[in-house]
């Protein structure tokens, strides 16, 4: 079997990578009615990057953050995390239906083994940052969608912070389905801010799903488009520090690249 | 291939009077020398140190269970279980050392079945399978070339009551009190006494047995509980009403319900209360399990008697010795 | 659920009014009890009035039907005699101890069923095939293997309620959308956090409706084994005065061990599960209220 | 989930041979069985062997522990006799039609309580006071009421099987998301349709399991209520097998009879519920190896 | 009680309203806990208006079509429904996970009682409509979050074709809660056309929840912002058939206001 993850540190070169794809493939199910979702990605991130992933709905893209990670095994190919465990924001909130949002937030400090006092000012801490400062009690069913989502952010984000044990001293990595999908302009303006803040104090590597072209040029310094079925890594595009008219230019040529992969697939 | 284990050494001559005697019994008018003996104390009066603890069983197979399990050291039971706790263990596990009860089993019937004959077709009631009054039935059905033209079924007898009530029965083979309830609260009429089916009327209805291995250790606690049960039995034949106040007012005690004077008054009149188990007749009780189709080869009862305790304490007592009928020797 | 019980209030009373609603007082605990208490209540008082009716209507004889104030009288005594005490006390106490020692069994049964292959496939029909043995069927082996004491009695109710509890965990278990362990090992729970922090609570409302059989299949099989014998030792219990009845054809008493037991099954379910499902429940704000 | 059993195939060897990954065929059928059968076969092979080796070793005397193969000779007989047919035909033909009628009664029972608070509040208590009950303690009532035939036995069944189907809907009831009711409203589902096409199929994984505890429960009511009476009228089930072994103390019989209610009881779950749970828990996506 | 609902006709001067809100206010629980998610709505769709609704996240937009599609009662106010039974999108997919894709299309229609034949046609006409052609066996669970997306509304479309019974002569309601917030921009696109074409060609009214500005001025022809704790419309825009830079300076100033709202509820 060509499939395989390698959870040890994985140096090509000299540089330990948080995770890179080797001609990784993915299909669900067998035989006739099997979806290949992924197909040959050969994709890498390097330490302290942050990389948008783009692509038609459909395309795979939930499908490759699971296998980086590690909720899902590549049906061909080869994975190398080099990271210590990603923190992962999914698609859906997915909370607890039992915890409070406060502790919601807290079960990754609390698996982790972290002091209640630590936990409990952390998630205060954390959910001042997504602007749910006081609702720390309410339980998810309570909660509206883009709270929710606001909520399994800053869980996330709280998963990040273990970096002592066994992912000591490995890159960070920290993995985001639309995380901003249901929010609105102001709150999500205010968020991304924040998420660029967390990125460069803390030099944690982002992988980073999104549909908005605008806000993956915004965010990353490299957005990589997916094409649909199957998913493969159609084009690359480097975008760290673009501003003004260079930025909208961005935004136009991956938009006609987008609308050019999308409608390939409708054609064929 | 099985290990070969001897049974426990018992050590000869016993460890003296055993710390506790464990004595099972039933709520039952046919157990009227257990309750009797229990009521008045007598069992304990000769037991000295030995705390009696009185077991209350509601059917023979669970009182069985529990000699054989070692949970329970003598017990008062029918004779059909008796004789199963002994062959089924392979004549190790118990000891009949007493008879308590004879006689009171009858065949009652619907006032309209006059002769055997006329119960072809109809529904017969024994209260378990395998107890003394089934195989009875069953066996006398056979003498009589009736066996599979009656339908012969097995039923609680509380619910035996009912039933015959409700007329969904025609005839039930019971033992006391339930055969004297048919008749005084259902309108039975009796067709048979089976009194009559064996020689001078006596047939064992509740026995005495004991485990081997507690009477090989503690002679002394089996020998006082006989001579409890002798005095009990005194008691109940000196004083016919005093018994049966004594036993109704125990069958209140434990299932907080009494039965009717007419119907202990009848039930009384049917039962003998004899030490004597009538050992004469388990050979044949045996060889009537194959008669009624419940075994396939009589059970071996050869062994099963050991009446030594019991002759000893009759014999202190002045009264008649009773006949081991060769049922003591292997 | 019914519309808010709010109080008439004009919208123009103010903006204030609003920021807390005016409600019916929470504080009225009277009535809220009342409003739990009153329907079984007031379907056991129904209950009785038809069983008044059909008996004094003479339907059926006396000794199928008994009389309500027959029963009554039974039961009446018991209380009077205190000993409606000791056998409460016998069984329930019983039960509980039965039911608590099973559920030490059970829970990492059912785990190890709902999450190992091979143990699912080999050990899972098993179990099943162990729920469906009566406990009758166990009484004499427990006796010739225990001897007459308690733990017969625990051996049988063992029997009936490990099988059930776990069956319920692993129900329970099977219907956790499989997004919530992929959720928690994502945040870094191991096998044992996993089970501890995500799928042991995400379970729970299946779980409950398991314990709830579990607890029925335990107090049943507790039945039946209190048939076997009454001594010193092991005290009267509720299914041993049922059996006494059950053995003197007298549907009146049968009746009152009936009920007896019957209120103990009721008083469990509203003092201990209704309360623990309810507050499990709205939790997760999956009352049957927000329907 | 193991990782999906590819063979070994270079990745050059061509994008086509991905499209249709490369599996180990489908078709085996004979290996899928082996998988499923051999786990639990194996579980009682090794049961049978720690019995014959304690036997063997003579820990109990014969009559604490049969030998496997006395029980074996027993049944051996039953089979060459074809009286097994008998026994099982009479006990499960009653289970099931016992097991039938109890659906219809306990499915629109649990619908009422789940989803009307005034019936909730007042029988719900009761029926699991119901459900608390020992089949044992309707046997008289039973008798009385309807006589010594089948019907008393279907009551003794239904009182033992319709509280605990209803409960175990109940709980499904429970569990299910109020998002999918809200939804089904909103698409026009009235109460019947509601029910018919969202409230049932989204409570089916919770209500399995109950309905699975429910069918325990009925083949125990049936095993206790067949040792109401044995006659000729009645025909002899399994129930009245083991009982006639326990009436004659004779332990190896009542082994036969628990492998044999035992044997039942794995084969109603091999054959009917757990294909069952499969179908519809992988519909869901709530296969345990998604996990 | 001052709140009611009134599904009877609501003739207020001569036209009939597919909605009113009458000074609607909701709060959640009771006591000190309650939550006031609506308060003093007063808000009117006129037959046939493609109306969007802003407002920050948790502001209570959610809350509000709940109260129109009559899943939620008021606390108090009023609403008058003039339209027959309204189809809604609801934020999450709330797919029937026993059903699959094209099986939960169909449930609206077979909960009306259309027949069988006539019922496939239709979801799989639904189904080519949302770019899911061909997928309609597939198991919610087997789908990405935009195709499930997309599947409830291609379901919510099938519930609106009911004209029949109860609904005849009423004029239809569509309610969309962030319909295509989990969509790329390509399929965004096609949907967005498509349901103008669908809104035009049925005359169904819209109320359009979305966090996009772009999107709401796109569509809509008639903008209404929410406030947020409690929820309150702040102002309204019209915009139909703006376009170029009118588009573009109604776009900067709804978000402008936008800012100003969130701002000032952060800020109290
Ligand atoms: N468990 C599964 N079983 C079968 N097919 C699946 C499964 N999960 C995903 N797929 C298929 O894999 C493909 C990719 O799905 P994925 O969720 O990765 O898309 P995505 O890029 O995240 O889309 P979106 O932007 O809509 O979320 C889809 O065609 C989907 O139907
Ligand atoms: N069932 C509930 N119980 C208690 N509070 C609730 C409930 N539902 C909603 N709320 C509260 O009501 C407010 C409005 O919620 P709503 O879901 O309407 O917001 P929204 O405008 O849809 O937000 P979003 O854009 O994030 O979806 C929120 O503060 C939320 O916490
Ligand atoms: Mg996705
Ligand atoms: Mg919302």
């Amino acid at each position: 079997m060509t499939a395989t993850v390698e959870a040890a540190r994985a140096t090509t070169g000299n540089a330990v990578r948080p995770v890179r794809f080797h001609q990784v493939g993915k299909a669900f199910g067998t035989g006739k009615k099997s979806v290949v979702a992924l197909e040959g990605v050969d994709l890498a991130v390097e330490t302290g990057e942050f990389v948008c992933l783009l692509g038609a709905s459909g395309c795979g893209k939930t499908t490759l953050l699971n296998l980086v990670a590690g909720l899902d095994q590549p049906t061909t190919g080869r994975i190398e995390l080099g990271s210590s465990r990603p923190a992962v924001v999914f698609q859906e909130a997915a909370l607890m239906p039992w915890l409070t949002a406060a502790g919601n937030v807290e079960l990754p400090l609390r698996l982790a083994g972290v002091p209640k006092a630590q936990r409990r000012a952390k998630a205060a801490e954390l959910l001042e940052l997504v602007r749910l400062g006081g609702l720390g009690d309410k339980r998810p069913h309570e909660l509206s969608g883009g709270m929710r989502q606001r909520v399994a952010l800053a869980r996330a984000l709280a998963s990040t912070t273990d970096n002592t044990g066994s992912g000591a001293g490995k890159p960070s990595l920290l993995l985001m389905d639309e995380p901003f999908s249901a929010l609105d302009a102001i709150t999500r303006d205010v968020l991304q801010g924040e998420l660029l803040r967390i990125w460069q104090a803390t030099g944690t590597a982002i992988l980073f799903v999104t549909h908005d072209v605008r806000e993956a040029v915004r965010l990353g310094r490299r957005v990589v488009l997916l094409s649909s079925r199957p998913g493969r890594v159609v084009r690359e595009w480097e975008v760290a520090g673009l501003a003004g008219a260079a930025e909208a230019a961005a935004v136009e040529e991956i938009n006609a690249e987008l609308r050019k992969v999308i409608s390939s697939h409708a054609a064929a | 291939s099985r290990a070969e284990r001897d049974p426990e050494p018992a050590a000869p001559g016993g460890q003296g009077p055993a710390a506790e005697l464990r004595l099972g019994y039933f709520p039952n008018v046919t157990h009227a020398a257990a309750l009797v003996g229990l009521d008045q104390g007598l069992f304990t009066k000769d037991l000295g140190a030995t705390k009696l603890v009185p077991t209350k069983f509601n059917a023979g197979p669970e009182a069985v269970g529990a000699l054989l399990g070692g949970s329970l050291d003598a017990s008062f039971i029918g004779s059909g279980p008796a004789i199963n706790a002994y062959a089924k263990s392979n004549g190790e596990a118990v000891r009949l050392i007493a008879g308590a009860t004879s006689g009171g089993a009858q065949l009652v019937v619907k006032p309209t079945i006059t002769k055997p004959e006329d119960l072809v077709g109809k529904t017969v009631v024994t209260p378990q399978l395998g107890n003394t009054q089934d195989v009875s039935l069953k066996k006398w059905l056979e003498e009589k070339g009736l066996a599979g033209k009656v339908k012969v079924t097995n039923l609680e007898n509380a619910q035996t009551l009912d039933a015959f009530k409700q007329g969904q029965v025609d005839a039930a083979w019971l033992p006391e009190p339930w055969s004297s309830r048919l008749v005084l609260d259902a309108g039975a009429k009796v067709l048979l006494d089976e009194q009559t089916l064996w020689p001078d009327g006596k047939f064992p209805t509740t026995v005495l047995i004991v485990r081997t291995q507690f009477l090989q250790e503690h002679p002394e606690s089996v020998r006082a509980l006989l001579s409890g049960l002798v005095a009990a039995i005194d008691f109940a034949n000196k004083d016919q009403a005093q018994a049966k106040t004594v036993v109704n007012k125990q069958l209140k005690e434990l299932t907080g319900k009494d039965l009717k004077p007419a119907v202990i008054d009848r039930a009384f009149g049917n039962i003998q209360i004899t030490a004597d188990p009538v050992a004469a007749t388990f050979e044949q009780l045996a060889k009537d399990q194959v008669t009624a189709k419940i075994a396939k080869e009589a059970p071996k009862v050869s062994g099963f008697a050991d009446f030594t305790l019991l002759n000893e304490v009759l014999g202190k007592a002045g009264r008649p010795t009773v006949d081991a009928a060769g049922l003591d020797t292997k | 659920m019914p519309p808010l019980d709010l109080k008439d209030g004009s919208v123009e009373a103010g903006l204030d009014a609003l920021d807390t609603p005016v409600n019916a007082p929470e504080g009225n605990l009277l009535r809220r009890i009342a409003a739990r208490a009153l329907p079984p209540i007031g379907a056991i008082v129904l209950g009785i009035v038809i069983w008044q009716v059909l008996w004094a209507a003479a339907f059926w004889p006396e000794f199928k039907l008994p009389a309500p104030i027959a029963v009554w009288n039974l039961i009446w005594e018991l209380i009077s005699t205190g000993k409606i005490f000791e056998l409460f006390w016998t069984s329930v106490h019983r039960a509980v101890i039965g039911f608590a020692i099973s559920l030490l069994i059970a829970v990492p049964l059912g785990l190890a069923i709902a999450n190992i292959q091979v143990v699912r496939r080999g050990i899972g029909p098993l179990v099943s095939g162990l729920q469906s043995l009566p406990s009758v069927a166990w009484v004499p082996a427990a006796i010739l293997w225990f001897g007459l004491n308690d733990s017969a009695i625990y051996w049988v109710v063992l029997l009936g309620a490990v099988p059930s509890i776990a069956n319920g965990l692993v129900s329970g278990l099977d219907q956790v959308p499989p997004i919530l362990p992929r959720v928690g090992k994502a945040l870094g729970a191991g096998r044992i956090g996993g089970i501890r922090h995500i799928l042991l609570p995400a379970a729970l409302p299946g779980f409950l409706g398991g314990l709830k059989q579990g607890w029925a299949f335990s107090w049943r099989s507790l039945m039946a084994a209190e048939l076997i014998a009454t001594s010193p030792d092991l005290g009267e219990g509720l299914g041993q005065y049922l059996h006494n009845g059950m053995s003197l054809s007298d549907i009146s008493m049968v009746f009152a061990g009936i009920l007896l037991i019957f209120v103990v099954g009721v008083g469990i379910e509203l003092l201990v599960f209704r309360p623990l499902e309810n507050s499990v429940l709205k939790a997760r704000g999956l009352t049957a209220s927000a329907r």
